[in-house]
């Protein structure tokens, strides 16, 4: 719970100005997670002072919305959210727009090169070089057969996340560098969305949240990207090159209600349902 | 009296709405016009409009209108080729063949039809036509400008035919007692009278069945690919305006360039709209002023 | 030859033309409504109805009760806001302006309104309500940015209604010395109210139906029941976009179309029995 | 004879053709006087001058002068002309509510009356268009149930109810069968007692039967105005006579 | 006398009032019949009947017989019927093409002629109905420039393609200047050689001018039918002379 600093006089007015309602905004690979940590809040306590008895008997609400990691870093700019959930890091334009930037990192995510489990290139193998996703996504290899020749001559259909996505940006920065990818690229606005377009095309590939991939293993094929298996301990430490933190971000100092959730995201709780929906938690 | 003393405020209420309500067009317009000035600052206006590129948050941004605004026009395009010819059919049978006790639940149906929520229609899409266009072209995905002109055929498809019909009851309605004191058939009139008199009406109806087509956002989005390239295939992905707002609004910081560039596409959408609202209400006065002299 | 009906081959043209037309016509009429009801109507239940959006990922289980709620909401606080500025622009043209540049100018102001994309309200709503006037992605915020969208139909229905009163009885009220209001609430609106009522109606199911303008300005993902003008909602096209484009479930997507739908269908027969009424009145 | 009203060099115009052409007319009180001439030569236009009814018709616009005993109605607030001048349309034009509902309307909005004043003033209004007996009995029911005879009665009435000075009629009996026009018409005779009336009518016998005065009117232009027996008798202007005569219109 | 169209026992009703009641009339060829009665007496419906346009009136139902030449309408194709039996409106109804278009709609559906055919059949019946010296330079205008007059020749004319046996006119010049009636008038003097007539007319000078013979209608009956000279002059019924006298209607 929040500091008590405040003497027992205030109480009255503190009640007045207190802010039940939460409203979280941005990444859509990490707004299932929240919202499900927030159900579960919502459950256990249903009002403020259960959770904190300093804290008024109001109900809890929790408003979680989705739109990619821009637009929850834009939400806290413009002042339309209480929190911004971001699958990346913020860029340097963001904290700065932030008079009081502020930041939690609560767990690690990354993109798996990932192909539907009937993929003529995923029945091959199973490794695939980063030059290889290179040719791929700048759309120089447009067809199966010139990443290997015994592939069918069929068309690849990229599928990647909307400009707004966090996804986007991390994997222009690890795979791509300066090359831009592939305008003829299929752009999907959420995570679920482009995983499950990847289940049901076969001629396609993407990148895919090792969160939501977990939950569809037997639908997919996940590439060994340089040699690094995409796996819990690889991310954790880095080796494995395209992993992205899993960032929440407001401005200034958190307000009672939204100190005390943010304080139960932490929580084994919290860290529990992280873990169930596929993300690596950290403390 | 309650009611004289009413009547002052009474008029001034409603004139001052009336103001109101005139001036909400202009501060629409001012608006999206002030967001979208900045993009101009860094980006010529003929290069915004013409240039060959939309990568506004590549390493090297580049803001070019040109694939965007060619499959805003090309999506109507396709969806008006598609549908008018059905529409002119339809709305010749509403207006003229329905038999009469048929007539207002079918005009309901369509009328209904015409105001389904267009998310619905999106998610039609994505469920059955996508599926059926990879199925019948064997495409590799079915999202494609053909998807979305397909779709956007069918939504415009009853608002059409319920302009249509309207007119064309309106066209030629009172010619009808004359036509059959001639002793020709129900078909002979319809092809040889009413046909010509509807012309400017089926103009009406088409124009207004553009303009909604160009600024359909939600159902289209779900079925194009967004993909921002040339439409120089049926079955290729296109990325209109309304999409490429819907989608990149929620994430450009404010105040970026990115945020301004959305802007600026939306003040030419607008501008596209207006424009063609114009030309139909100049359309519309030619057909009253033409049913005075007659 | 039966009745002497010489048919010219341009006569079978015209024909096959017209009646395939109406084949297509009704065709996808029957699929839509079809499909929707017969996948709708599975996926429907008490708990859909009256629970919140559960399960992982959110809304793949449990029911869309706050996104009811938060549609109603938003097409209560749009139509009143919206028959406010309809019904006086429509009483002003018809009782008040006596200048014909007036009347055009203003109809064509409406007609221009009335053709601005959805999504650039949406764009206008964000601007103006959300940021400028400091609203907040919010309930308010999307129902003014909705009510834009439905006044200039209210304007053209109510035209509607009050051109089907009868010139002359307008002209005898005036001529009986009365003033403009009196005329409008002794007479006008005594005698077309089921019609101005009917054309309201068809503005709210309207906004309730519409996505666009409200992405931006007051739909969340996940929210309460709606209690304050300055939250976020939920709302059921919003809910039924998420559904499907993130293919959380398209069975409950289905079910929250169905929803959708049925409002339009209430509305529709309300608007049909009232309109019955005044043709059995008028004989 | 004293004049009830009086129209001085008026003309009308719609949008830009003119359809009342410096027309100056004296309308005796107490007396019926009556307004002939072709369709669409304006005697509907000008009865809408006399109360100001062309002001609510967008394109119209007006010239010159028209005195109600003597004072100009531009200087009269538009509510209490209209009160002193009531208007009979051609086709009878009863609200769609209850017949009570009917006479109420424009009383409720003049005058305070205690319920017992305005069941009587209706009654005698009533009596005065000569409907009463025909629809004492059921008060509540919709207007638009009577037959038209009854509901151009009604209308009447209803313009009495405000007590005016002058009736204006615009065809009052164009739709009506003969039995309905015969109570009209002594209707009429009787009100001309106490009010002055202007009818317009496109039925020359009828003009006979009712009126003291006949004006005639053609393609805007007053051609001329005479006691009524003297117009049919021996008009002045030729074309007068052709018109009568059947010749034209 | 041969008649051209007998009516035996007509009645029509529009909904559950009788608009028609028991007529029985016969129209005699080559000559021209005038109706006259006052409004909504059922003229209109009595020249529908005939060619059978009542048909097309949702509420109608009709009742007794009507022939033409003998043969029972009902037995006749409606297209021939209504290719024998030409109606011209009260108001002048051309379609809004130009003046060649509206003559030649109804050939091309009847009949197959050559292009030299169809021109000099045109100009025959616009010869016919006196339109032709006015229009033959400016065969391509729209018709709705044409003035009401030539509007109204041109809609006889159009009639006319189709060699009718009868012509049934309501009142076509209601809404003429006297120089249109006049040469409409002319024009239904010369058809009269060689097609009945049946004219609906509420002009007694009219009936008066044109007419052979004069039917009377009030309020749906037949009340009688003579020569016309005899019917102005001696009415056999007393309700004729009321009517002829202006005390009704
Ligand atoms: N609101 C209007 N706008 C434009 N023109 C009008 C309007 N009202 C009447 N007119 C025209 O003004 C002329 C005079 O009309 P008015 O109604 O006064 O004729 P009228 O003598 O009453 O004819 P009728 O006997 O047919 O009632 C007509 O040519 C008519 O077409
Ligand atoms: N389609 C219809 N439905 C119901 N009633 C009708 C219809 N047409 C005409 N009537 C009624 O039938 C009666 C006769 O009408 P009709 O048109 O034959 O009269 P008319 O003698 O031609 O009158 P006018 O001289 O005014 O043209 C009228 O009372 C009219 O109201
Ligand atoms: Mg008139
Ligand atoms: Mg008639
Ligand atoms: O989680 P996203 O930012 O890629 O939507």
């Amino acid at each position: 719970a929040c500091g008590n600093g405040g003497g027992s006089g205030d109480t009255a007015a503190e009640d007045q100005n207190f802010d039940g309602e939460l409203l979280f905004t941005g990444s859509s690979t990490l707004a299932p997670t929240i919202s499900q940590i927030a159900d579960e809040f919502q459950n256990e306590f249903g009002t403020w002072d259960q959770v904190d008895d300093s804290l008024p008997a109001e109900t809890i609400q929790i408003s979680v919305s989705t739109g990619g990691s821009g637009a929850g870093a834009k939400a806290v700019l413009d002042g339309t959210a209480n929190i911004g959930m971001l699958a990346r890091h913020a860029r340097e334009e963001e904290r700065e727009a932030l008079e009081e930037y502020q930041e939690a990192i609560i767990g690690m995510d990354a993109l798996l090169m990932a192909v539907n489990q009937n993929n003529p290139l995923g029945q091959n193998r199973s490794e695939i070089t980063a030059e290889e996703v290179q040719n791929i996504f700048s759309g120089e290899w447009t067809h199966w057969n010139q990443v290997d020749e015994n592939l069918p001559e069929e068309e690849i259909v990229l599928l990647v996340r909307d400009v707004g996505g966090g996804a986007h940006g991390v994997f222009q920065n690890a795979m791509m560098g300066e090359v831009d990818v592939t305008e003829t690229a299929i752009e999907v606005p959420s995570m679920t969305g482009l995983v499950d377009r990847l289940m049901n095309n076969p001629l396609a590939m993407g990148y895919a949240s090792f969160g939501v991939a977990e939950m569809h293993q037997d639908d997919l094929v996940a590439f060994v990207l340089d040699g690094v298996e995409p796996s819990l301990e690889n991310i954790l430490d880095g080796t494995y090159p395209v992993a992205r933190p899993l960032v929440l971000v407001w401005n200034g100092e958190l307000n009672p209600a939204e100190a005390a959730f943010m304080e139960y995201i932490k929580s084994e709780k919290g860290i529990q349902i992280l873990d169930e929906m596929g993300f690596v938690p950290v403390q | 009296m309650f009611y004289h003393r009413l009547e002052k405020l009474f008029a001034t209420t409603v004139r001052a709405c009336t103001v109101v309500a005139v001036f909400i067009l202009a501060l629409v317009i001012f608006l999206i016009f002030r967001e979208s000035l900045a993009i101009f600052q860094e980006v010529s206006v003929k290069d915004f409009l013409f240039g060959a590129e939309w990568r506004p948050v590549s390493h090297h941004p580049r803001i070019g209108l040109r694939p965007i605004l060619a499959a805003t026009l090309a999506l109507p395009l396709v969806a008006l080729v598609l549908a008018l010819p059905m529409a002119v059919g339809a709305a010749l049978f509403f207006a003229y063949l329905c038999p009469g006790p048929l007539r207002r639940p079918l005009r309901s149906l369509i009328d209904i039809m015409a105001g389904i929520p267009s998310v619905i229609y999106g998610m039609l899409g994505l469920v059955y036509l996508i599926p059926l266009m990879e199925n019948l072209f064997s495409m590799s995905s079915g999202d494609s400008l053909l998807a979305g002109g397909v779709l956007l055929a069918i939504m415009v498809l009853p608002f059409m035919i319920s302009v249509m019909a309207e007119s064309m009851e309106a066209a030629g309605s009172q010619y009808l007692e004359v036509s059959k004191t001639l002793g020709v058939s129900h078909l002979y009139m319809l092809r040889e009278l009413i046909l010509p008199l509807s012309l400017k009406g089926m103009i009406a109806g088409a124009v207004l069945g553009t303009s909604r087509a160009m600024g359909e956002t939600m159902a289209v989005m779900m079925v194009v690919g967004n993909s921002p390239l040339m439409p120089d295939s049926l079955l290729g992905r296109v990325k209109p305006i309304p999409s490429l707002i819907a989608l990149e609004m929620g994430s450009a910081p404010l105040g970026s360039q990115h945020y301004h560039a959305i802007f600026g596409a939306g003040f030419v959408l607008l501008m596209l709209l207006l424009g063609i609202n114009l030309l139909f209400y100049w359309l519309r006065r030619q057909i009253e002023s033409r049913g005075e002299v007659s | 030859m039966k009745e002497g009906v010489k048919k010219h081959w341009k006569d079978y043209v015209l024909q096959s033309w017209i009646y395939a037309s109406l084949l297509v016509v009704m065709a996808a009429a029957a699929f839509i409504f079809g499909s929707i009801f017969i996948r709708g109507f599975s996926a429907i239940d008490m708990e859909f109805l009256t629970a919140s959006p559960q399960g992982r990922p959110l809304g793949s289980e449990g029911g869309i009760f706050p996104a009811m709620m938060g549609s109603l909401a938003l097409g209560l606080i749009s139509t009143s806001l919206a028959t406010i500025l309809g019904l006086s622009v429509a009483v002003y043209l018809f009782l008040y302006n006596q200048s014909g540049k007036i009347d055009a100018f203003v109809r064509l102001i409406v007609q221009c309104i009335a053709g601005i994309p959805s999504i650039i309200l949406g764009l206008f709503g964000y601007t103006f309500f959300v940021v400028l006037l400091g609203f907040g992605h919010s309930l308010l915020a999307g129902g003014l940015t909705l009510s834009i969208m439905i006044f200039p139909v209210i304007v053209i229905n109510t035209e509607k209604a009050l051109r089907e009163m009868v010139a002359h009885q307008i002209m005898a009220s005036h001529a009986l010395g009365v003033s403009k209001s009196y005329s409008f609430f002794k007479l006008v609106w005594p005698a077309r109210k089921k019609d101005i009522l009917s054309g309201i109606l068809l503005g709210t199911v309207y906004a309730m139906g519409a996505t666009a303008p409200i992405i931006l300005t007051a739909a969340v993902v996940s929210a309460s029941v709606p209690n304050s003008l300055f939250r976020p909602v939920m709302a059921l096209p919003y809910h039924l976009y998420f559904m499907a484009a993130e293919r959380i479930s398209m069975e409950n997507a289905f079910g929250t179309a169905l929803v959708l739908l049925s409002m339009f269908f209430i509305a529709y027969g309300i608007s049909f029995y009232l309109f019955q009424d005044r043709k059995e009145e008028e004989k | 004879m004293t004049q009830a009203i009086a129209i001085k060099n008026w003309h009308v115009h719609y949008g830009k053709t003119e359809v009342l052409k410096d027309i100056s007319l004296e309308i005796p009180e107490k007396k019926i006087t009556a307004l002939i001439g072709s369709s669409g030569c304006g005697k509907t236009t000008l009865l809408k001058s006399i109360n100001r009814l062309t002001e609510e018709e967008p394109t119209a616009t007006t010239r010159g002068e028209i005195q109600l005993k003597g004072t100009s109605i531009q200087s009269l607030p538009l509510e209490i002309l209209r009160r002193r001048i009531g208007l009979v349309f051609q086709t009878p034009t009863p609200f769609p509510f209850s017949i009570k509902k009917n006479m109420e309307y424009g009383i409720r909005y003049h005058e305070k009356l205690t319920a017992k004043e305005e069941v009587m003033l209706i009654e005698e209004k009533l009596k005065m268009a000569g409907l009463y007996e025909e629809v004492k009995d059921r008060m509540n029911l919709s207007a638009v149930r009577l037959s038209g005879g009854q509901q151009q009665r009604l209308c009447i009435a209803r313009s009495l109810t405000l007590n005016p000075d002058v009736l204006l009629l615009d065809e009052p009996c164009s739709s009506l069968d003969p039995k309905s026009t015969a109570v009209i018409e002594e209707t009429l005779r009787q009100l001309a007692k106490e009010v002055s009336i202007v009818i317009v009518t496109h039925n020359m016998a009828q003009a006979k039967r009712i009126a003291d005065y006949t004006a005639f009117i053609s393609n805007g232009v007053l051609v001329e105005v005479q006691e009524t027996e003297a117009l049919f008798q021996e008009p002045k202007q030729e074309e007068t006579r052709c018109y009568l005569e059947g010749l034209i219109g």
